[in-house]
């Protein structure tokens, strides 16, 4: 386990008030805190760097643009893509799957085609889907979830038989915790002939992820849920398909050459990226992905997942609770319900202690609709959580359970 | 536990949200209208029959936190055999509660049993739970529909 | 004017170095400094408030909430606006268009349709509707410049007698610092029964603006280009065409229910705002707000006017100088031709004395063809700057000239 | 001036960005290539007729600053009456000259007056200036096209 404690320090708004109480931050699927160094990245790049990028002549816009260029390498090799120009920066993983679903989308999803999507997928994996599949008139086919919560396989295979254009799913689920076998999926969405995207939200933050080898043809991310900042984020893909789509949006930056009805094309990945990118955001999603190989991305996938064992094997302790997703393998993502207590009352309840969970749908209402549950509390560990964290929010628990007088 | 949520788990409010009156259909029901509240899931669908200017009967269907809940339980039971100019100074004066400052005093008379319901002032974020039911009502009353509590400016 | 010495203290980038150099910035057009105001605002946020909005139960989700929200207010009380509803953030103005054009453009143009842009728009304000038209086989028709910089009232006449669907233009010309009759030629675009979107990318940060007096329908703007952190931007639009329109990127936050198939969409503006909003970009951009305010907006256009103008009579203390755009009222930008010299070495050159100018087309290509160069320097003033840099620019111009054996 | 600047801009450079050398179309050219430089707009287009495996005439047009002027100048008076290989591997020299760090020795010998180029390497905004030529001249001999310096990886 890494030492929570020592790692705590390095986040300003983890450290102990001066009531004597310290947050206890478990929304870490929704977006996690910032250790001093990307904050100081972001600041003093403000301070000594910033600069319109790619266009200026001066030492000062050269000095932006490297910095830029180096964070676009930087995200390259922390997920084994394919080289720098295979990384579009965007605001986040939303609007790298809308690229996808609106640029390579309309150019290859016609009429009868189908686009497959999991019941697990995050509104933002599954909204872009459900858009283009309408404009097009495509068929739209989710594949179910186990009540293990894995993907069905076999319902997989039958979707996979109809031979789709594409199969969108996520790396790790944000609802449930569950890592789904990326490589394999990709293989045979590969065998039918489909390009394969995959939701990386809750994977790059907390596995470590070799793109190459997993062979998937695009990949969304979002820096803020990797302790980067907000607004940093990206979609990476295989070149040769990213050289091949029309552009997305249009501006700045993108073109090549402009007439007044017409225009030609930069090369990739400045085709992708119209308008004045967020430099500041891309370094400091380098400074935390610097923090990140400090800890050690084995270190991280392995405290977290030890952390929602710990969490499960404590909340089984309770009358009435249900966890949701794998009991074995799984990231930092527990879902549960306990005792027929709202999940937002719960969720308002444990906040006075300083514990912070969600309580929702978790942007997955046909997952919800499926297990049965309006909603669902969700806790979310992190780099900087430890058991003491865990023991906090069972302790807060048994209070809801007292209010409401639920025996436990 | 701190006084902030004894106040807004008030034991009324536990006890609704557990028992919920006028959770049912309503027969012959000539208005009707559904809420929900996106961010978090809470949906209720509310029918009432209207006869004359008067509410002769009221009924709520759905899920949500006992907020909801208890507020959805304690607004039928209030609003039942009220003509509907009076319901909806309910809905003012009821609107005009949750959004108060979390200290500006309560006018028990004025609300009766929906004063248990002030203490969602010291929760921002639950204040929608509170109002969703109201919300609805007013929607019915107004011709129908559906209603989205998010970005109500409550 | 504003004591300029006195507001550098307040951006750390601009403080004298160890070498008792000062960087002279004169690139304000493309991106501005910080003022360690913002700063440090995007500091606290990350180190006070940081959660995702909108969805969570705690107290700190709250409060996250409740920054980016007043944030939101802010702006429409900064633009006059018609209600905070009527702000949806984008990355910038590039992004802001970029949705107009793909949301109300694919449901309002169709074959045949026309839609009406400037030759002075930048590539922002035309790419996405050269797309558009494409699209649709809709005819887009760019209104001439004349020769003082002004858009040609004449060809806008006739492009308005067409009917066109939608004209867009810029308030204030980033490559010739024209200010343009904007409430002038919302009304004529009215008249015909043509929506319209301001360009406000060069407004926003440098004159007072008026929405509902100006009552257009769209209004683009850039927080980086207005002292606000990168990232930061956004569109504001009548609530009735918004509340029309359906959604852009498709995702979290701004759905209303959801099924496998199809989903509802949620109030606006949070219909427009698909996935984790940049909360701390808001937050910066409301620092970026106040501080413009503190030194009074009319002040701000008052200086940066004065300086043009006194940039322009120095320019043509020397020979073979030819400048670009309006010679009385105008925004603080200041496009150039020198002697001969390509504009990139001039860059290059007077960088050397620490002064950043901008040198090419200002993605601008169409304007750069019609006044028959193929790259332009740009100096573009904002509240730090002073005569003492103009001086220092001067100067530096002479050095070039001298390099190149011009005679000046 | 700055030291870094005066080896930027040489006597040579100057001289040759003012009276480019080669500046013209080429008659019966048999190959030809169009660069541009996306970000500031130069844009340049060469000829050349190729004889057999030689470089039997070669001209340049189009816009841009001294850098990218005097560049192709130097270049096409360096590659004229060359075999192709020749004109290959003087693209390479040139290539790892101007990527090369600023302090680098380069070798006169084998790049002539190609070296009075060196000075872009401490201007990294400039490099592309100077290698857009060259850039265009790979892709004429390559079988033509247009290349775009944009995000090369110099
Ligand atoms: C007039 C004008 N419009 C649009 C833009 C694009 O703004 P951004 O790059 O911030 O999207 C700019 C600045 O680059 C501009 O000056
Ligand atoms: C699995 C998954 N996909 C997509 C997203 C959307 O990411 P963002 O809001 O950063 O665009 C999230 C997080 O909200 C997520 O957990």
């Amino acid at each position: 386990m890494l030492d929570a404690t020592r790692v705590r320090e390095d986040f300003p708004i983890l450290a102990t008030g001066s009531d004597g109480r310290r947050l206890i931050y478990l929304d870490n699927a929704a977006t996690t805190q910032k250790p001093r160094r990307v904050i100081d990245a972001v600041r003093q790049y403000y301070e000594s760097s910033n600069a319109n990028v790619h266009r200026g002549a001066y030492a000062l816009a050269v000095r932006a643009t490297e910095l830029y260029e180096a964070a676009r390498e930087r995200v390259a090799g922390f997920v084994g893509a394919w080289g720098p120009e295979s990384v579009v920066f965007t605001r986040g993983t939303t609007e790298a799957i809308n690229l996808v679903a609106t640029s390579w989308g309309r150019a290859h999803v016609r009429a009868g085609d189908s686009v497959v999507v999991t019941a697990m997928d995050h509104h933002s994996n599954l909204i872009p889907w459900q858009l283009l599949c309408r404009e097009r008139e495509a068929t739209l086919r989710m594949v179910g979830v186990t009540p293990e919560g894995a993907i069905d396989q076999d319902d997989l295979r039958s979707a996979l038989a109809r031979g789709p254009r594409l199969v969108a799913f996520p790396f790790v689920s944000n609802a449930l915790g569950t890592i789904n076998p990326a490589a394999e999926l990709v293989r045979m969405a590969h065998e039918v002939g489909a390009a394969v995207l995959i939701d990386g939200a809750q994977a790059a933050p907390h596995l470590p992820v070799d793109l190459q080898a997993l062979d998937c043809d695009f990949f969304a991310f979002s820096g803020h849920k990797m302790l980067g900042p907000m607004g940093s984020g990206g979609l990476v893909a295989k070149p040769a398909l990213l050289d091949a789509m029309p552009p997305y949006q249009g501006g700045g930056e993108m073109i090549a050459q402009v007439w007044d009805d017409r225009a030609t094309w930069n090369r990739i990945p400045h085709k992708f990226e119209a308008g004045t990118p967020n430099v500041a955001a891309a370094v400091g999603l380098m400074a935390a992905m610097d923090y990140l190989d400090g800890l050690g991305r084995g270190a991280v996938a392995a405290h977290e997942s030890a952390l929602a064992r710990g969490a499960i094997d404590r909340l089984g302790e309770l009358d009435g609770v249900r966890v949701f997703g794998p009991r074995g393998d799984r990231s930092g993502v527990v879902s549960f319900v306990f005792g027929g207590i709202h999940p937002h009352d719960l969720a308002t309840i444990v906040d006075q202690d300083g514990v912070c969970i969600r309580a929702g749908h978790h942007c997955a209402q046909p997952l919800m609709r499926r297990l049965g549950v309006p909603a669902t509390a969700r806790a979310s560990f992190y780099v900087y959580n430890d058991v003491s964290d865990i023991d906090v929010l069972i302790g807060a628990l048994r209070k809801a359970a007292a209010l409401f007088r639920v025996s436990v | 536990m701190s006084g902030a949520l004894a106040e807004l788990y008030q034991q009324l409010i536990i006890e609704h949200s557990r028992s919920p009156r006028n959770q049912r259909a309503v027969a012959g029901a000539n208005r009707t209208a559904e809420g929900i509240n996106p961010l978090c899931g809470d949906q209720i669908t509310l029918q009432l029959r209207v006869e004359g200017d008067r509410v002769a009967d009221v009924g709520f269907e759905g899920s949500g936190c006992a907020i909801s809940k208890a507020s959805a339980s304690l607004m039928t039971g209030a609003v039942l055999g009220k003509t509907l100019a009076e319901a909806d100074a309910l809905f003012e004066q009821f609107h005009q509660m949750v959004t108060s400052r979390a200290d500006a005093p309560v006018s028990d008379a004025a609300l009766g049993k929906l004063a248990a319901l002030a203490g969602v002032r010291a929760f921002p974020a639950r204040v929608k739970c509170a109002s969703l039911a109201w919300h609805t009502l007013h929607a019915a009353l107004a011709g129908g529909g559906a209603v989205s509590t998010e970005s109500a400016t409550e």
